[in-house]
């Protein structure tokens, strides 16, 4: 049977004193997230891909781009799919086997972040209408653990999308047929962001370390697009949160997102 | 029915919706407390046209053991829809969506139960779609928390909940069908009234930060809706119908 | 390490002792199934529907209708498929996961007493011979259960079925399209009644409840056909039957199916 | 073979079957007691083009632990075909047939082992389909008594088993492949002569009372005949071939 | 926990003490394979067949042949696959259920070893060019376990692949159309044949029976083809060769292989 | 990339290879010792344009209890592909080919790990291909070696592996992609340059017996350059790097 570790609740109350006196166990301010490093073209031969740590999580996602068969009632459509997974060399606890749902949570989390934002403009993404269309996976494999999967996925993903390049196929014999040298940059119309906040005691905090992580009470990803707007939010963890912190959560998603949103583009520049 | 419109209009020039309700009004709920024969606890709720079924067992013993807790009880939810529930017949596998609801009904959960009375057991939850029409996931939990106070599990308060939304630019409660797929945001939002907490809480759609906490704010307003219906079902089954 | 429990075994005689007297646990004559409560278009959405509660054993079976592709070696009848599932919520020993022996023949033999019937005439469900044909789909879930799963599953299947109504596709552009408007009912060729006997002891007895399920040393579930014949037969438990008593269930059986065809006759008019 | 006859006669005028055969003649059987090095007991099965081998181990103790009984022991039996066993080659996974059938075979031969002399554990029967040619089950569950008293399983007797059926509206004693996919009926009888006991019924297809009482007394008899040729299986085995 | 058997110790030191002075347990010389009994046409039903008995391992071979979609970049071959499967019945310890990795590691060299020697001619068996192709599927069951599976299931496929018939199909309304009658051969163009050798202590022996596939360190597979060139190895075990073994390990298996076909084409004679 | 000619030219006049190297020449390898945070010990190797991590856990428990050995550790290995290291985008689930690389990956290094040392307990190597370019099991093999040895695990020696092979009639070293797509033979191998043993074999193509043994002549040679490498990562980052 499992218990709470004496450890972990020895954690949890250093950690919650520190916040009381208004400090985070790494010397951060509470809206204040780890820094983000952002590799891209880390996988040459996928079609675009970055490696990102944020703080010492480290995360790698490939972009793979080929043709595909459109889902029924969406023929206009190419498909976008966003998948999250943790390597058993990221954590010792991390077991193999089909995904439980925590994983599977972060990767229908992450994928809806970029989803809902209408960041990939699958529209554009048609080989033949009805027939074939360009699929856009976007795989992240997690490397390293500590606390926070969500954003460390978001970031990966989007800047791997960013700097993606696209073949192109035309319909030729009723079959998709690559045209040799004509890629381009992937359809982007947004960027979006995903901002994590945890909340421990009545303290919000964004972007938890995994001590941290490990003492929420709940949690809150809320995503936001380059126009400040709200796209996407997942409330997870087993407390609630009063209609003001969900008020101010918003608010300092919307901030902090703008700041990382530069990181971002900067990572995309710099690829090019 | 006779063909929809490709065009159906969600909010017409006098603020009514597709399905005639004003933007504030939720469809109607009707939940009884109780219904199932095995089950320790069990409710059903009609919201709209969702039916759901709940049905709860426990406090009881954990297998394997190692999954149970000496510090608490545990809660385990599953959230299942039936192969005839939604429009074209549902492949009976659990799906990722279904997993992932599940997970986040059982936090949404958890604040209200005191888990804490019951170690080393488990309280199951299971919920079960007859009918999907929009706004599963809020009438499920709705649903559970009252199938949970019928199993007598001790809680501190009951989880209602109910969609917030956005169609033509304006912000709505309790998104059906139609406005989830046409519309531009949907917002479930789960609440504990007595204890002022949000314990369920997802967007999709893209909202102005303005809009946001309007929604937050409209849902909050609807959860309290939901869940005088709540206690209603539990008053009528545990001390008779009053009045009408 | 199980054992069967003491309480179990007292079960076990004392309802041997009484049918030894020619009783049964809850007053009904041998040849007597419980009380049977249908109600139809339970599921609106769906294309057919039923709610059948059988004693305390409650069933829902929806029926979905939709185009589907053929068989390869079957271009010119359409397909019918009949699932059983027990849910959960229906008892505290049910187990999720993937179906278990007894719930895989629960579904197979409520599929094959239909199929066997010919009760859905598949061969007028062609939309396209070859190509595309009309797939109907009666999936059962068990909601409560207090024995004899086989009959409750039977019946609400049936009564589904029989107050279905059949969408019309015309084979447009090399797909399915749905013509509004235009519903019939199923073709239906006859109404199959299954009925399953206990055997405990030596005695006979037709639809056993909940704890006579548990004492029954073998079980045989027949369906009969509009005229009166044999089209399915089920044989299950751990001991035998003699030639004797296999006759005399074919014989109860026709007889007892034919009071509950008139029940599902009764239900498929009140829903018109 | 040369083009099969869409328009195939399952049965002429003069009472002769599709294969040759007479209404109430079984097609060869060939049955080996033994043969299998490895296992405790085997048998070997030649019905008609069936061929069908069947190992038993056991009695021997049930992992996991839990799912033994102090009370008895217990029979676990897996029915499985050979992918190049039919027509098509056969997909690697078992079935939902197969998982049916394992359980119909199982509790066909319950009655006939003393599984009360041996609590705590395990007799596994494991039958393998070869080739198949309609019948299979009754072939399997043939072979499997013989497989079973050949491991020295205490019993009260063995099953024979044969399937009745009609075809061109008569009754005829086992089906095979061509009657079994044109017929009207096939019913697959598994029977302990010593006891009279039928163990294993099944019936597909559609038939009248009066035929549905022939068919079992036809298949009842049927197994008669398939009992002699499993006890001279064993004879030959543990007491030499009698001079033929 | 599992624990090295003292049974399991003492045998293996008997066989090492017995290789160390020049013999095996049962007699053979190092470089001589069991006794080998090949029986074609033991599944009269499949397109060919053979049942091979390697001393008192024996395993059964069924070869199907039938229309299949070729892979989207090979659409002028036809497929060969190649499976083997442990039957429960076997051995007492094999287990229903997936495959373990040891049987799919089985499967996987017995496949390899005939594939790589291009034995059977795939572009051959083309029905329509990027339609519609024929596959060949040679499934293996091990009927009786007595070690060294890997050159049993291999001669039991050459054998069978040897005795085939491939019925032939034309291309027909857009479909495979059986042509009755005009069976033939399938296409081959040479025998491969497998030869196992065990490593134990520092001796080398063919054809390791079960008691001494029990007590290897180490083990390699190596197929030679009919011009006496080796085409496919797998090493195996917790130990390694030195490289003068692996040399001669080669030249045995040449040598040793050569007998072996010897006796493949005498079986595939007998069965004509 | 500008397409690839259909008839590709594997080897010229001059015994220059398509990506400019000699025969006898391996592709461009860095190894480095350490990287991971969470692991015990870890790897990364860079092997032509391979690209794999590899962490270990242990000597740790083993789950469950029955799975250990209480003469022995137990080394557990699993091989495994992200989706995006290949062309195609290669399905998430495990194929057959990744648990067939996993177990002669992890037989090829029990010779070299002193087992012994840790009864009850296992170590276990995670090997993850994060780009794929021929050559990915020797690759593999050879950063699993310097991540056991990071992670202080008592080792016997280290598996340096490297696959030898042949096009155009020639013997050569360090199979890549395309010539293993195009070529007559691949022989991958992996060596313990000290303990003079062979511990990965395999081959996949064509060889006489006289190129067969060339193969594992200049195969063994190939460890042994690598063998170099992987000892220059520990050096590297346990000692400092030594002045180029």
């Amino acid at each position: 049977m499992t218990s709470t570790s004496v450890i972990d609740e020895l954690k949890k109350s250093q950690i919650l004193e520190l916040l009381e006196q208004g400090k985070r166990v790494d010397g951060r301010a509470f809206d204040e997230p780890r820094e983000i490093s952002i590799e891209t073209n880390a996988i040459p031969k996928a079609n675009g891909s970055a490696r990102v740590r944020l703080g010492e999580t480290e995360v790698i996602c490939g972009v793979k781009i080929q043709p595909d068969r459109p889902f029924p009632d969406t023929g206009d459509k190419g498909l976008f799919i966003c998948t999250a997974e943790l390597l058993p060399l990221s954590h010792p606890t991390v077991e193999t086997g089909p995904p439980q749902p925590p994983v599977i949570e972060l990767a229908r989390v992450v994928d809806r972040g970029i989803r809902e934002s209408h960041m990939v403009d699958v529209s554009q993404l048609v080989i033949e209408k009805d027939k074939s269309v360009i699929g856009v996976f976007a795989d992240n494999v997690v490397v390293d653990y500590d606390g926070n999967l969500f954003d460390a996925c978001s970031y990966a993903s989007t800047a791997a999308l960013l700097t993606s390049k696209t073949p192109k196929w035309n319909w030729v014999d009723e079959k998709p047929t690559l045209v040799e040298g004509e890629e381009t940059d992937l359809p982007i119309s947004t960027i979006p962001v995903s901002v994590t906040m945890g909340k421990i005691g009545n303290h919000i905090i964004v972007d938890p370390n995994g001590d941290e992580w490990d003492s929420m009470d709940a949690r809150v990803t809320i995503t936001s697009d380059s126009d400040g707007n709200i796209c996407a939010l997942q409330k997870g963890g087993s407390d609630g949160f009063t209609q003001d912190e969900i008020n101010q959560c918003g608010e300092i998603s919307v901030r902090v997102g703008a700041k990382i949103r530069e990181k971002l583009k900067e990572a995309q520049k710099g690829s090019q | 029915m006779g063909g929809r419109d490709a065009t159906m209009v969600l909010l017409d020039e006098n603020g009514v919706r597709c399905d005639g309700r004003k933007v504030d009004e939720t469809r109607r709920i009707m939940i009884r407390a109780g219904g199932l024969k095995n089950a320790d606890g069990s409710a059903y709720i009609e919201f709209g046209d969702n039916k759901i079924l709940v049905g709860v067992f426990g406090p009881r013993d954990v297998h394997p053991k190692h999954m149970s807790n000496t510090d608490t009880g545990i809660l385990r939810v599953r959230y299942h829809m039936e192969p005839f529930s939604v429009g074209e017949r549902k492949n009976p596998a659990p799906s990722r969506r279904e997993i992932e609801i599940s997970k986040v009904i059982k936090e949404a959960l958890e604040p209200a139960v005191m888990l804490e009375k019951f170690p080393r057991t488990a309280v199951d939850v299971f919920i079960e779609v007859l009918q999907a029409d929009g706004g599963t996931r809020c009438a499920a939990l709705s649903a559970a928390s009252v199938a949970l106070a019928d199993a007598g599990i001790p809680m501190r308060d009951m989880v209602a909940a109910v969609a917030a939304g956005k169609v033509a630019d304006t912000v709505i409660l309790d998104v059906n069908n139609e406005e989830d797929q046409a519309g531009q945001a949907d917002m479930p939002i789960g609440y504990m009234p007595n204890l002022e907490k949000i314990t369920l809480l997802q967007l999709d759609g893209v909202l102005t930060p303005e809009e946001y906490k309007k929604c937050v704010d409209v849902g909050v307003k609807g959860c309290k809706i939901v869940y005088d219906l709540q206690k209603k079902a539990l008053t009528d089954k545990y001390f008779g119908k009053g009045g009408d």
